[in-house]
């Protein structure tokens, strides 16, 4: 019953995306560790953190296009439950440094000692252990959306003005996250990890792991995301997306809908963020930025919203693109990057895979019956 | 007559936007099983008249009881619906990424809370009610088109498929036959009689060809409340009527 | 004209003046170029306590820093740029003494205790002044040192003054001469009954150093004094707050009208709004650098200039991007804020590349410099010109959309656009000229803000998701909803940063947005059929 | 069709095929390339683009100078240098992944960079993991030391206390508004401030202490308040931790306000000539800052070095500024260290490096310590119109550079020694033991 469900929002993208990741899961630890450092097959670890790094942006991309592109909710607040989902697992790293601090105080994490916290803050218990660090991971993002869903959708905040108080709370959290008074380490963040799970986080064998603990949590969010998508919830959600009031007409409280696939993205976007911070090795506030979770929305728009692959491809694609380009073209870089986005929202509307499914099934008569009566009547 | 024999009852129901009185103290009665014809010109409240009852709209004053008990002011649209009142839109809403059988099956009569439809699978009732509201509305060749490729009529045709699917206790259609074929009027007329055996009905429609085809009560509606009712011919007789329909 | 006057009054006493005077001042200045600050400071006391008129412009030549030793001989003379060199000048007389190269003289140093020095020196000397306004400086300044010496002086000139309004700020002076010294418990007292009057939070400083110091019977006046200063004080301080309140609000709302076009009427989810500031605020600086080469004498005009050329320059971009970009998007306003996004980055980008990543200087024009008090309220010139210019750019915003034939286009073409179209409207270009005002007046925004913050290619990035704040608050599509908004948030923000700190106020001000678009999801103005959709 | 396309997927063995092949090919296209090994590599980790690029491009741009010059004179051990410069982009987790590129990818011998403590703190543990040698240039908050890292900008006693000191002694302040941006090196600065004010007898009241976030802007409210604060009878200063960007309007509100520097002196630690080429100084004549060094320092060194700027750069109006200057004496140490390592191997490099001591700008000489801070003057200058400082006091001898703070109570029993046999970076004088608390 279980698997049915699980399989059966699979298709031939599918196939192909988990194909890869599967190859992914096995070549990379091949090249990384089982290679001479001197072989051309070999990975260097800078390599494999990333792939890792995509690869956690590319689960941020799938969360946001599961709202986005399958129910119209275009959030620009998304790097904040990422975020939050990082510093959850961020405060478990730090509670793992342990007396390892330079101050060696085995409480209080180096920041909290000399700027004279004398004991830790109560919302950092719970944090020395890791199953509720890993419960935490989603419920903290999940609870924020959760309760900021509640409100919004049962107002009906839609369209702009729901995408522009994402935005406000993001910022919010930014700025809240920067006072060092919060005790979460202010503008520094949390920083300087030893070790997870009592693996030594800087050994290649941790990134490796970490790699594919990232790899098989996407593949994860991306069986379910199908699975969901694929359902008659899915379906729903789809038709909330195209027509909203129509769906509570047909009795559906589509307020619960779209606050279901909101928690669910919220908390496959702070799984993303968890397995980003051991990899990058750090999280500070300024991953809250309005700018971060626009930069995610970009990355779906490139791959092809409301595809769910295509995010995955276009947060990978991009920001292999930055990497490059930050170290080929320093001071020209931020060109390209703008040239892109304004190139692809003006020649690939769909994205990437849009314009693939374009290309092959070569139907122009059906597209402009889809949009031509519907505008016409909009009048 | 007593309310609990009612299935809708309005009574006393006001509507302003912006000092603008669309429902001014609307009383109206559907009977089960009853079909009505509401006529009226622009503006005289008839598709507010609709968002009232759906939900869509709150009315200022007044009472709406659905089977006699149930006030419907409070409640909110999805609830309503539930409730057993479905509703076709003046221009014919359909969702356009999905297929014909998709639109059908999400209109289908069955539990509409989020975990229940995440785990759904249609079962063979389910199926077999959706084939037979295909053809019942002649789209079987198209079941897995997506509704956006329809033409206008095929869109309307598959809105009445979705509102039979809904099985609701009362059908709100709005403007059925508006662009259609004079064949294809007909066949919708016929259709809605069809339904209106084990269905309340209430048609809006400004085809007093069509209305008379359905040969039920009229009600015309004028500046939000009711100027007449009773067959077409009466109130095609009634002096009101005429003055307000010629502008007189 | 300060500066101007004193040269004559000392050109007269020059002439006036025996010769042999003007001689025994000479070594006196001469001691001026000693060496450290400390000799300095004790010949600047030296020619303060010959009392002589003729040593003013010396001291204000010092303090100007025009003052320089001439290395071949050590003599102290006056220098201003000419050319390449400098042009000598005689301190005392005003003598000519020919040119020479910059390496041949030395600046003659000061820091900030010998400006205090100065000051202070000064206002004891200009305390006789024929002009009524240099004699109140001057009791101001001998206010602020409270330095005895100038006691005397104060005496004699207040027994002369007969302008009501010098004559307080001496009497002020005296009080504050005498509270700080160590004058009889009865002058005190009556200095104490002085100062408290004044009311302001320079009184209370001294009073609060009389409360410390003095005997009991002063210490006991002067905590009374203070408590009514408090008073005072505090109900100024809810004032000024309010003036905070609005001078933000209109700091917003000069950020956010613009936006109220672009994203508010035409529906553009305008990312690159801020780099339309950010344009108007580097095209003040070309302006202001064309100023400083050609007309600098005109500087104060440079910022009128630089109104229309910002608000074309920032224009002419918006029409290129609305020609280039943004048209291929009506309808698809989520996607206008992909490609505006992008083309933010590659503005700041080129901006930087053109202009270097530094903050560029722009200055304030005289008349906007500095502050003037308003019974206990300090308004600072700058922010007043900045309230009146913002709500002067909504009132011409609003007449051109209400009133001209251009506005009337306009809002037929966002209410229906194949209508305007069947009515010989020309959409097309009434689009790109709506994009283009829009972006204008952001332009207008950038000149005003050069005056209070960096002009830096980050300059906009700091006021977009405030203009969006505010455009959302009020309302889309609604022009005072966008007024009201500003103000509201910018008040609230004001109000609740004394007590929660300008981060917390912040977020406290996010957070009361989020809730209160639960409460009108279409914001504070909603307009019916016209709201953006997503 | 529910099931059948995913079974497709797989039945395709094309596709897979394909599949397969992109994920090697892509995995592939990283692995790292050999490396021609004629010139020695520098790394240049600068934001170029971001909120941080209007300080840090500056420092890529001197970088690029210097190793002009260097090359110039021969290279180092008869090889070019060779800078290769990234652009992480004001984004702490991509310095990192920047640093490790730049040490893994393209082998280079050393990195200069960084400029805010995060993005210091963000590259650390890569710096350690990959035993690779960073020089930092910019003055910050201490609290650390990486066997690593090399410290070129001022420790706070090398910049904050020394700037107390004159203001209580040469100007007789007694009030002390501690004004900062809410991040680390304002934070730590002001509590080893306070701490020190208060060991000299400054009561609490007469100290206020004011925080305010990044890129702050209308500072109507807090110049009030310290004009206020300053209207208690004292001699009141302002001590400004104030980061980058809210410095303009802050100065700018000053000026307007009338808080003029005699009445109420603002002492500032991270505003230098970049910063004050913004603004239009007149208003502002008088505040201090302390520094290491000043562009108006007249010495011969200073003269060359300003001119040579100016050339590279194209631009007879560009400024100098203190972590150029930290910059110009860590490339000259790491030339020196190499040289007489005879190699630029990192452990080599890192033992050689402590002791080398190489001329600075305002006319003495830096030494590296075994902290692997460096000596040097501090320098007490007052705003003058042209945008210049004025220097209005020097520390008499050098300065050395205090990691560890003594005036926090859990770092006054900490020190550091990188030489052998101690190599530590937290000793703990209390207990004898490396490791903080040794507990």
């Amino acid at each position: 019953m279980l698997t049915r469900f699980f399989l059966m929002g699979l298709d031939k993208k599918a196939g192909v995306l988990l194909t890869v990741l599967a190859v992914l899961a096995v070549a990379v630890p091949v090249m990384a560790l089982g290679t001479a450092p001197d072989s051309p097959w070999h990975l260097s670890t800078h390599t494999v953190a990333l792939l890792g790094k995509y690869l956690c942006f590319a689960l941020l991309a799938l969360s946001l296009d599961l709202v986005w592109g399958f129910v119209g909710i275009l959030s620009l607040g998304h790097a904040a439950f990422f975020t939050l989902g990082g510093y959850a697992m961020g405060m478990y790293l730090m509670r793992q440094i342990g007396s390892r601090g330079v101050y060696g105080n085995a409480d209080l994490p180096d920041f909290m000692v000399f700027l004279n916290w004398t004991e830790l803050p109560w919302y950092w218990h719970g944090f020395d252990q890791f199953w509720f660090a890993a419960i935490m991971v989603m419920l903290v993002p999940g609870l924020l959306a959760f309760a900021f869903g509640w409100f919004a959708f049962r107002s009906r905040v839609t369209g702009v003005y729901l995408s522009i108080i994402t935005q406000a709370m993001t910022f919010a959290l930014m700025l809240a996250f920067f006072r060092n008074d919060m005790g979460l380490g202010g503008n520094n963040g949390l920083t300087d990890f030893k070790e997870i799970l009592g693996f030594d986080v800087q050994a290649a064998s941790t990134r490796v792991g970490l790699f594919v603990a990232t790899v098989v949590a996407l593949a994860a969010g991306y069986i379910l995301a199908s699975a969901v998508v694929a359902s008659k919830l899915g379906k729903v959600l789809i038709a909330v997306r195209d027509a909203e009031s129509r769906v509570r007409f047909l009795g559906y409280e589509t307020d619960r809908y779209k606050l279901f696939a909101w928690t669910l993205s919220a908390c496959m976007a702070g799984v993303a963020g968890a397995l980003y911070v051991p990899q990058v090795g750090i999280i500070n506030p300024s991953e809250f930025s309005p700018a971060s979770s626009i930069e995610a929305v970009i990355w779906v728009a490139v791959g092809g919203r409301g595809t769910l692959a295509g995010p995955v491809l276009g947060a990978v694609l991009v920001n292999f693109g930055k990497s490059y380009f930050t170290a080929a073209l320093p001071e020209l870089w931020l060109f390209a990057l703008g040239g892109l986005f304004v190139l692809v929202t003006l020649f690939l509307p769909r994205g990437i895979l849009g314009l693939a499914a374009q290309l092959r099934d070569r139907l122009p008569a059906r597209a402009t019956v889809t949009a031509k009566p519907a505008d016409q009547k909009g009048v | 007559m007593s309310t609990e024999d009612t299935l809708l009852y309005l009574d006393g129901v006001s509507v302003s936007f912006d000092g603008f009185r669309a429902l001014n103290s609307l009383s109206l009665v559907i009977e089960p099983g009853e079909m009505r014809a509401i006529i009226g010109p622009n503006g005289a409240g008839k598709t507010t008249m609709m968002d009232v009852i759906t939900g869509k709209t709150r009315p200022d004053t007044g009472t709406i009881l659905f089977e006699g008990r149930t006030d419907l002011t409070s409640l909110r649209e999805p609830a309503i619906a539930n409730l057993g009142i479905g509703r076709k839109f003046q221009r014919p809403t359909v969702f356009e990424m999905h297929t014909v059988w998709d639109n059908l099956e999400l209109s289908l009569k069955a539990p509409r809370r989020p975990l229940k439809t995440l785990t759904y699978s249609a079962t063979r009732e389910d199926r077999a009610r959706i084939e037979e509201i295909l053809d019942i509305t002649r789209l079987s060749p198209r079941r897995d088109r997506p509704a956006g490729s329809l033409s206008h009529g095929e869109k309307q045709w598959l809105e009445i498929g979705m509102l039979l699917a809904q099985d609701p206790k009362l059908l709100l259609v709005d403007e059925p036959v508006a662009g259609m074929t004079d064949a294809e009027t007909e066949q919708t007329a016929h259709l809605l009689k069809d339904i209106a055996g084990k269905h309340s009905v209430i048609v809006v429609e400004h085809d007093m060809v069509f209305v008379r085809e359905l040969g039920v009560k009229v009600t015309v509606l004028h500046e939000g409340s009711v100027l007449a009712e009773g067959s077409l011919d009466t109130v095609s007789a009634n002096k009101q009527v005429i003055d307000v329909y010629l502008g007189r | 004209m300060h500066r101007a006057f004193c040269w004559l009054l000392a050109a007269f006493l020059a002439l006036a003046a025996p010769a042999s005077f003007a001689a025994d001042l000479a070594p006196l200045v001469r001691g001026l170029g000693a060496g450290s600050y400390a000799e300095t400071e004790k010949a600047i006391a030296g020619l303060a306590e010959t009392g002589d008129p003729a040593v003013v412009p010396v001291i204000e030549a010092l303090q100007a820093g025009d003052l320089h030793i001439r290395k071949a001989d050590g003599a102290v003379v006056v220098a201003k740029r000419a050319g390449n060199g400098y042009a000598l000048t005689d301190p005392l007389t005003g003598a000519a003494l020919g040119e020479a190269d910059r390496n041949a003289v030395e600046k003659i140093r000061i820091n900030n205790a010998l400006r205090r020095t100065i000051s202070a020196t000064l206002g004891a000397l200009t305390l006789m002044s024929p002009d009524a306004n240099t004699r109140r400086q001057a009791a101001e300044a001998v206010f602020k040192s409270r330095d005895a010496n100038a006691l005397d002086a104060l005496n004699t000139a207040l027994a002369k003054e007969t302008d009501e309004r010098v004559r307080r700020a001496m009497t002020q002076a005296r009080a504050s001469v005498l509270l700080a010294g160590d004058a009889p418990d009865a002058d005190k007292i009556a200095a104490v009954a002085v100062l408290q009057e004044r009311g302001d939070q320079d009184a209370r400083a001294l009073l609060n150093g009389a409360a410390n110091t003095g005997s009991d019977a002063v210490k006991d006046a002067a905590t009374k004094a203070i408590a009514s200063v408090e008073q005072r004080l505090a109900l100024w301080g809810a004032a000024q707050n309010l003036w905070y309140g609005l001078s933000l609000g209109s700091v917003l709302l000069l950020a956010a009208i613009g936006l109220a076009v672009t994203f508010g009427v035409m529906g553009v989810i305008n990312m690159a709004h801020g780099e339309m500031v950010m344009i108007g605020a580097y095209a003040t600086f070309l302006v202001q650098e064309a100023f400083r080469q050609w007309a600098p004498g005109l500087f104060d005009f440079s910022i009128l200039v630089a109104l229309p050329v910002a608000f074309l320059v920032s224009g002419a971009v918006g029409v290129a991007i609305e020609r280039s970009v943004i048209r291929w998007l009506y309808g698809r306003p989520l996607e206008t804020l992909l490609a505006t996004w992008g083309l933010s980055l590659a503005l700041q980008q080129a901006v930087r590349s053109i202009f270097g990543p530094t903050n560029r200087e722009v200055g304030a024009p005289s008349w906007m410099s500095g502050a003037f008090e308003l019974g206990g309220l300090t308004i600072t010139y700058g922010r007043l010109w900045i309230v009146v210019f913002a709500f002067l750019v909504f009132g011409a915003l609003l007449v051109a959309l209400r009133k001209t034939w251009f506005g009337l286009s306009i809002r037929a073409v966002t209410q229906n656009r194949s209508m305007a179209n069947a009515m010989g409207i020309r959409t097309a270009r009434v689009d790109a000229l709506t994009f283009g005002l829009g972006s204008g007046i952001a332009g207008l925004a950038g000149v005003a803000l050069s005056q209070i913050d960096n002009v830096s290619p980050n300059l906009g990035q700091g006021y977009i998701i405030d203009s969006f704040m505010v455009v959302v608050f009020g309302g889309v599509g609604n022009l005072w909803g966008t007024l009201v908004g500003a103000l509201a948030l910018g008040g609230v923000n004001k109000f609740l940063e004394p007590y929660a700190g300008a981060v917390l106020g912040k977020i406290l001000v996010l957070i009361f947005i989020i809730l209160f678009i639960q409460r009108r999801p279409r914001g504070l103005f909603a307009l019916k059929g016209r709201a953006v959709e997503a | 069709m529910l099931k059948t396309g995913f079974q497709s997927g797989f039945k395709t063995g094309r596709t897979l095929a394909a599949a397969a092949g992109l994920a090697v090919t892509f995995a592939a296209g990283f692995a790292a390339p050999a490396s021609a090994q004629d010139t020695i590599k520098v790394g240049i980790l600068h934001s170029l683009s971001g909120t941080m690029a209007i300080s840090e491009t500056t420092l890529k741009d001197v970088m690029l100078m210097l190793i002009e010059e260097q090359n110039k004179k021969g290279g180092v051990l008869g090889k070019k240098l060779e800078p290769v410069v990234v652009d992480p982009a004001s984004n702490w987790p991509l310095f990192a992944e920047k640093a490790r590129e730049l040490i893994s990818k393209d082998k280079v011998a050393a990195v200069f960079g960084c400029w805010t403590s995060v993005s210091r703190k963000s590259v650390l543990p890569v710096f350690e993991e990959l035993n690779s040698v960073l020089f930092y240039p910019v003055q910050y908050e201490g609290e650390e030391s990486s066997r690593n890292v090399f410290y070129t900008g001022a420790a706070p006693n090398q910049q904050a206390i020394p700037a107390v000191d004159y203001l209580a002694e040469k100007e007789g302040v007694q009030r002390w508004v501690l004004a900062g941006t809410d991040y680390v090196y304002p934070r730590t600065t002001n509590k080893i401030l306070e701490t020190y004010l208060k060991s000299k007898g400054v009561k609490s009241e007469d100290i206020m202490i004011n925080y305010t976030p990044f890129g702050h802007s209308d500072w109507q409210n807090i110049v009030a308040d310290i004009k206020k604060f300053g209207s208690a009878g004292k001699k009141t200063a302002v001590v400004s931790t104030i980061n980058g960007d809210a410095n303009v309007p802050f100065y700018k509100e000053l000026g307007n306000q009338g808080v003029k520097a005699q009445d109420i002196p603002v002492v500032a630690f991270s505003v230098g000539e970049e910063e004050l080429a913004g603004i239009d100084t007149k208003p502002l004549v008088g505040h201090l800052a302390a520094w290491n060094y000043f562009m108006s320092v007249d010495t011969p060194e200073n003269s060359d070095f300003i001119k040579k700027w100016q050339a590279f750069t194209k631009n007879d109006k560009r400024v100098t500024n203190d972590p150029m200057e930290a910059h110009y004496i860590g490339f000259n140490m790491w030339v020196k260290a190499v040289e007489k390592a005879g190699t630029t191997d990192s452990n080599a490099v890192i033992d050689s490096l402590v002791g080398v001591s190489v001329p600075n700008l305002t006319g003495g000489y830096s030494a590296m310590l075994p902290n692997h801070h460096i000596t040097k003057p501090v320098l007490i200058g007052e705003v003058q119109e042209n945008g210049q400082f004025e220097t209005v006091s020097k520390t008499p001898g050098l300065v050395v550079g205090d990691e560890w703070s003594d005036f926090l109570p859990d770092s006054k029993d900490l020190i550091s020694d990188w030489r052998a046999p101690m190599s530590c970076g937290n000793f703990n004088v209390k207990t004898g033991k490396c490791g903080g608390k040794g507990s």
